[in-house]
């Protein structure tokens, strides 16, 4: 019988983990919201994309690297994964800058009801790109999860957990760290925290909107490609697995406040970890307890928990 | 009487009304005007004595009642309307039913669910009565957002009589307007407010349309009250000129 | 410890005559068995022409419907489904068709939406029998719709145990030809006991789909391994269909160290659960019994199956037994079967299709030689009613309440190397008497009866 | 019978307090005489399927309801399914568990259960506008939704059947009848509350209660400080909405009798009634209704063309968030662009000519444009 502390620990990191593989997904959704002001639908479907491309990258990259032997051959296996996620990430660019420059710039004046059809649009279409490009069954990417797996980390400490886990966890971190670096120390990212406070001031000094917007939605989809090759490996791309995924980033955005990156990455912690106890805890209440927290949270407090402004009457 | 008693408000440490107490309305039909130079509490005196705001302390009192609690919309009900300084019209709707739908509120008819929104008579001819006193006849059927702006801030200001209010408050109503129109816009209010025996509280920056239309003036200085009195208050008060003015030694 | 041999009446030792003889002696019923050996050398079977049997048989193609996944996550099963059915209407066809003369045309709708507005189009399009579905779900929607429109549908699918207990009671054109839920599920629990002794399986855990299916089947199997052990159940786990994550379900599993883990997953969930689980190496402390993990033979991957310890049912066939080498209808099935797009291995949900179109097709043939005539829909629906008939899996009956019931096979989950997908080891049968109630008696009702 | 009224130089007429233009009025005509030869019509070819149609019209009244939000108090909600999941289920636990028979009693029970829960969803999001509302109404959807897949007495993922009483069958004036003709039976009472549902509406955008909700979409500040307790009108204008959904709901559950939570309390059922109301025309009344047959006829018959049909649907959301704004009945309505083309046309045919040339033009500059936001992204930003 494991202790329970164990268990409890294992129980979190779960939780952890998952929030993590969520603040991944969410923050280009986040993105995207906090600057463009739009809700684009077809998040999921870029992050369904990643997953896809990536089991091809994956394929070709470790292909070449072969599996790890001894520490050395390990370090250098996850960085061919790296290298692979971040390939993958960047095949995403062209699709988010085509999206915002063919469809998006068209439609900013009118009302928020035709962004939400438009993007709309856009997942079905993609969702039939997939199935043309990839086809009907779903796809795996074979021995990324076990070698990783292999590689010793966690069995060091005298626990239970599988390192491809820990992976994800420490790239999450960097993800977290890279993002708050780029917005708060970058040229370019303090541009567009301006583009977005306040448009007309930003023209004013010269900032050209239209291609902050395009690379602001590049971004978005670089990141929703970046969670599909991160999330794929212990699972399949399967048709299908957009969906999920784009509803889970809703409550994490709408909790952690519409727009902020500290508040999506709070937010997809807490719905990691509480989902984890709830699993744990009262498994039936796996598929309702994400909208029952967000719904708890917004009776609680109206514009989420960092809301940067609350558009509430 | 509309009283104000000890109102205090502040954002963070900028203190934006402080400790002020003031009365209108002590005979009906006054016309105030409210002076000061910028960030001196103007706008937010109006929007606490309108609901669009609540005060820190003190209290806001409507012929003895206190009403401090009183959401905006219960204090249009009780008599209190305002306009804004940054024009707040139904864009999509016509001259004409700007007004109809503030009359229909104000009559409380619009809980009805299946009479005619221009069915009521009574409405529609208090609608003509403000589009002929705000001159606004040949633009009835305009859409608001295609209005010029004199027109649009006589809108405005128009909605906020359509209330058939005893307290008006304006915000800038003249602000942005060709000074062809501001005579055109400050006339027709004083001339509606005096016969219609509304006490009329305007927050004003052209010194010239205060002197020739104020009953009485008040100014306020960092969100304190600097002087209540005449308009010829603004010829003898040296401090308060070189306030508003800029002008003096 | 190993089963006892197979007993004689599984086909593995039954003599080529009697063999003939048992399964209606039409060309059809023969193709249908796999028997095509016995039509080729020309045993004295009966002369089959149709033409001379007096009645009026219709010439024009007998139009049949077959409502199935082709796509989306229930493809895998879905597809498997199809192309078993296809294979049977080829074999009919090429037999000369039903009563030497009606070819049969099959039309294929994906049961993903709107299944009833399909199924309605089928009978509005004047199909003469339909065949499916795959989900439970549906088939409960379209059972009673079937008893309306009283055309025949033998179901491939759809196994939930309350069919034909509560959503229609007394079925006259409604029939199932899979092994339902009970039948899958008490042949684990049995299969449990085999391979690790009643007395050594104290506590018992379950991780199943979120949805119907697995929470009636891990319902059945806590009733059922209860009787049997008198083990406790200590977890259940509902991850949700399609889920990425199952890590806080291993987890709990490894820190209650359950000697059984049962499971329903199907499809694509049973990699991610197997691949997750070795990951925790969660296979150390407990092992694995499922009723469908086989399904995903075509799927699983090699790295997946490496070192774990899982013994899967396969409803009522399974390919590799009796052994290919001296079992000449399973041979030619499996090669059959595997040359056709989709499909690595014929898994059970190949078979439910084939089987489903074999029930119908030997049923009407041997209405025709009874009553020398096609037979109209309600005789059909009784010929059905008891009907005995072969295919390369066996022998199968639809018993009297309108569920087929036929042997269940079980065994340990490998992965096999030059078949490119996993195979089932050391395969035990358990024959319908041992895992399905008796017609008429509900499943719950039939687990309470067991002494303990 | 309708009585002539000159209006400002137009000659209109008024019926039962309906006004309409001549062509208005001919239109109406045309489209109620659509509605009650549809059974007929769909046995000409049996692409139409009847079946489709009505399950178009359901999600479209669903859509009416949504409209009063969407056009009014421009409030986007992205959980409407919450409310036809309700009627539909609500239909389905009365069959079930009361044993209730008629389909009159059902429906009652469809509404008052959507009323109940639209006025309890209404008043924990209505302190909400834009985003935060349709989020939070979506996840109130998704919550209904995961509530009915978890509970067993709801019949989880497999959903309920809705066969009361003996005759398995819910009863139309005490009696049953065959599949076929209860399937027309429903259709025509379907249609009828189509019909009234309709007049009721549109009584109602011709109401004071209108204009307050107008008010408040256009500038809800101003909307308060005229007095307008804001909160309550759209809790008002909510409850509303949702009863249209309910209704649906209830009367999808009884034409069905099956209600599964995948087809009634999906967010992508929300999203279908919201898209349904823009795809016909949400400035417009009976745009939603046909905006509702047309996106599930769409999405059903795509099936049969191609299995790409989700990339069909998504190209025809498309040609209308960029050709057809107003939707299918704004653009033919005076000011809409199909109008307005056709009039171009009648004026100089040869009008098509430098259409396509404009076309053209544009498109190739935005590729030109995203080219070179793609290569400074690429290269950084200068």
């Amino acid at each position: 019988m494991a202790g329970t502390l164990e268990t409890a620990l294992v129980q979190t990191l779960n939780g952890v983990q998952f929030g993590f593989i969520l603040f991944m997904i969410a923050s280009g959704l986040t993105v995207i919201l906090g600057i463009l002001d739009v809700l684009n639908l077809a998040h999921g479907e870029l992050f369904s994309i990643g997953a896809y491309a990536g089991i091809g990258v994956f394929g070709f990259v470790i292909g070449v690297v072969g599996p790890p032997s001894g520490v050395l051959g390990g370090v250098v296996f996850v960085l061919a994964v790296l290298v692979s996620v971040l390939l993958t990430a960047a095949l995403l660019l062209p699709v988010g800058t085509a999206f915002e420059a063919l469809f998006l710039r068209a439609i900013y004046d009118r009302d928020q009801v035709y962004q939400l059809v438009l993007t709309f649009a856009l997942l079905l279409i993609l969702l039939d790109v997939k199935k043309f490009v990839w086809g009907n069954t779903s796809l795996r990417t074979d021995a990324v999860y076990s070698a990783i797996n292999s590689i010793p980390t966690s069995e060091l400490v005298g626990l239970n957990y599988p390192t491809y886990n820990v992976f994800v966890i420490l790239v999450g971190v960097a993800v977290v760290a890279g993002l708050f670096w780029f917005f708060d120390r970058t040229k370019t990212g303090r541009i567009v925290r301006a583009t977005a406070i306040d448009r007309e001031m930003a023209t004013a000094i010269g900032v050209s909107t239209d291609r902050v917007f395009t690379l602001v939605f590049a971004l978005g989809a670089f990141l929703a490609g970046f969670a599909g090759a991160m999330a794929v490996p212990p699972t399949a791309a399967t048709l299908g697995m957009g969906t999920n995924p784009l509803v889970l980033s809703f409550v994490v955005i709408v909790i952690g406040g519409l727009g902020s990156l500290r508040g999506a990455f709070v937010g997809a912690l807490l719905v990691g970890v509480i989902r984890s106890w709830m699993i744990t805890l009262y498994p039936p209440g796996e598929i309702a307890a994400p909208f029952a927290i967000m719904a708890l949270i917004l009776l609680v407090k109206p514009e989420g928990l960092f809301g940067t402004w609350g558009e509430t009457a | 009487m509309l009283e104000a008693r000890n109102l205090r408000k502040s954002f963070g440490e900028l203190v934006a009304t402080d400790d002020v107490s003031l009365e209108f309305g002590r005979e009906d039909g006054e016309l105030v005007f409210i002076v000061g130079p910028n960030g001196a509490g103007k706008t937010t005196f109006v929007n606490l004595l309108t609901g669009f705001l609540s005060p820190d302390e003190g209290s806001i009192v409507l012929d003895g009642d206190d009403i401090t609690a009183m959401s905006a919309n219960e204090r249009v009900d009780a008599g209190i309307a305002r306009s804004f300084q940054v024009v707040k019209v139904f864009e999509e709707m016509t001259v004409r039913e700007n007004l109809r739908t503030v009359v229909l509120t104000e009559r409380g008819k619009t809980w009805s669910l299946f009479s005619m929104a221009d069915g009521h008579d009574d409405v529609e001819r208090t609608v003509d009565d403000l589009l002929s006193k705000f001159r606004l006849d040949d633009a009835a059927d305009t859409v608001a957002e295609e209005l010029p702006h004199g027109d649009r801030k006589l809108l405005d200001v128009a909605m906020s009589f359509g209330l058939d209010p005893d307290y008006l408050l304006l915000d800038e109503p003249t602000s942005g307007v060709s000074t062809r129109e501001k005579e055109y816009v400050i006339e027709t209010v004083v001339e509606v407010g005096r016969e219609a025996g509304v006490t009329t509280v305007t927050i004003e920056h052209d010194m010239d349309i205060v002197t020739e239309y104020a009953d009485r003036v008040v100014a306020l200085h960092q969100g304190a009250v600097h002087g209540v009195g005449p308009p010829t208050m603004l010829e003898t008060d040296d401090e308060l000129r070189r306030l508003l003015l800029g002008v003096g030694e | 410890m190993k089963r006892t041999e197979p007993t004689e009446r599984d086909t593995g030792g039954i003599g080529r005559r009697r063999l003939l003889s048992a399964i209606g002696g039409s060309a059809v019923a023969a193709a249908l068995a796999g028997c095509s050996t016995l039509l080729s050398d020309g045993g004295g079977q009966q002369s089959d022409d149709g033409g001379d049997s007096g009645g009026s048989i219709p010439e024009e193609p007998i139009q049949a419907g077959l409502l199935t996944f082709t796509k989306g996550a229930p493809g895998v099963l879905g597809i498997q489904a199809q192309r078993g059915a296809e294979l049977a209407v080829q074999r009919i066809n090429e037999a000369g068709g039903i009563g030497g003369q009606r070819r049969i045309e099959l039309d294929v709708v994906d049961e993903g939406s709107n299944p009833l507005d399909s199924y309605n189009q089928f009978i509005e399009e004047g199909k003469e029998v339909t065949f499916g579905p795959i989900s439970s779900g549906t088939h409960s929607q379209i059972a009673p719709e079937v008893e309306k429109n009283e055309v025949v549908n033998v179901g491939t699918d759809g196994t939930v145990t309350t069919l034909y207990e509560e959503t229609v009671p007394d079925p006259t054109y409604s029939f199932r030809f899979q092994n339902y839920d009970i039948m899958e599920v008490v042949t684990m629990a049995r299969e449990a006991v085999e391979r690790i002794g009643a007395d050594n399986i104290s506590t018992v855990a379950g991780v199943n789909p979120g949805y119907s299916f697995g929470e009636d089947e891990m319902r059945v199997f806590t009733q059922a391994i209860t009787k049997l052990t008198g083990a406790e159940v200590v977890y259940e786990g509902f991850p949700e269909l399609g889920a990425s994550d199952m890590s806080n379900h291993i987890t709990s599993i490894n820190s209650e160290q359950p000697d059984v883990t049962f499971s329903s997953l199907w499809g694509g969930d049973v990699t991610t659960f197997v691949r997750q689980a070795s990951a925790n190496d969660m296979f150390d402390s407990t092992t694995v019994f499922g009723t469908t993990l086989y399904s995903a033979a075509g799927d699983v991957p090699a790295d997946a199956l490496a070192g774990t310890d899982i013994y899967s049912g396969s409803r009522n066939y399974y390919w590799g037994h009796p052994a290919l080498g001296n079992w000449q209808p399973g041979r030619e099935l499996f090669d059959a079967a595997t040359a056709q797009d989709g499909v690595t291995v014929p898994t059970a949900h190949y078979m439910s299709g084939y089987g489903a179109v074999t029930a119908w097709a030997t049923a009407v043939e041997k209405a025709i030689d009874l009553l020398g005539t096609y037979p109209s829909q309600d005789q059909i629906a009784q010929m059905l009613e008891g009907h005995g008939f072969f295919t390369p899996a066996g022998y199968h009956n639809m018993a009297e309440d309108h569920q087929g019931s036929s042997n269940s096979f079980a065994g340990a989950m490998v992965y096999d190397d030059d078949l490119g997908a996993a195979r089932l080891d050391d395969v035990n049968i358990y024959s319908a008497a041992e895992t399905a109630p008796p017609p008429g008696v509900a499943g719950s009702a039939w687990l309470d009866s067991w002494s303990g | 019978m309708p009585e002539r009224v000159e209006t400002d130089g137009e000659t209109r007429y008024r019926f039962l307090g309906v006004e309409a233009t001549r062509r208005e009025a001919v239109a109406l005509a045309l489209g109620v005489v659509a509605l009650f030869a549809v059974p007929d019509v769909t046995r000409l070819s049996d692409s139409l399927q009847l079946g489709v149609i009505h399950q178009g019209l359901l999600f479209g009244f669903a859509a009416v309801g949504l409209n009063l939000l969407l056009r009014h108090t421009k409030l986007t909600s992205f959980g409407h399914a919450a409310f036809f999941g309700t009627g539909a289920y609500a239909t389905a636990v009365l069959a079930k568990y009361a044993g209730l028979q008629s389909v009159g009693l059902l429906l009652l029970g469809a509404i008052a259960a959507a009323t109940v829960m639209a006025a309890l969803i209404g008043a924990l999001s209505l302190r909400h506008t834009g985003l935060y509302f349709a989020l939070l109404t979506l996840a109130f959807g998704q919550l209904l939704y995961a509530i009915a897949l978890g509970q067993s007495a709801l019949g989880g993922s497999d959903g309920m059947p809705i066969r009361p009483g003996p005759a398995n069958q819910p009863l139309l004036l005490g009696t049953t009848f065959e599949p076929a003709v209860y399937q027309i039976l429903t259709y025509y009472l379907t249609v009828a509350v189509i019909l009234v549902g309709l007049f009721v509406m549109y009584r109602i955008t011709q109401s004071p209660f209108r204009n307050a909700l107008d008010a408040i979409g256009q500038e809800r500040t101003r909307a308060r400080f005229i007095g307008l307790p804001v909160r309550r009108y759209v809790w008002a204008a909510f409850v509303i909405s949702g009863v249209y959904g309910g209704v649906a709901g209830g009367l999808y559950a009884v034409v069905r009798q099956y209600v599964r939570p995948e087809g009634t309390l999906f967010f992508l059922r929300s999203g279908d009634i919201l898209f349904m109301a823009i795809l016909g025309g949400f400035r417009t009344l009976v745009g939603p209704l046909i905006g509702g047959v047309v996106l599930i006829f769409l999405q059903d018959v795509g099936q049969d063309v191609t299995q790409y049909y989700e990339f069909l649907t998504g190209v025809v959301l498309l040609v209308l968030v960029y050709g057809f704004p107003r939707g299918i009945v704004g653009s033919f309505r005076s000011g809409g662009v199909v109008s307005e083309r056709l009039g171009q046309l009648r004026r100089e045919p040869s009008a098509v000519a430098d259409w396509a040339r404009s076309a053209v033009r544009t498109t190739e500059r935005k590729a030109v444009e995203s080219l070179s936001s793609l290569r400074i992204i690429l290269f950084g930003v200068d």
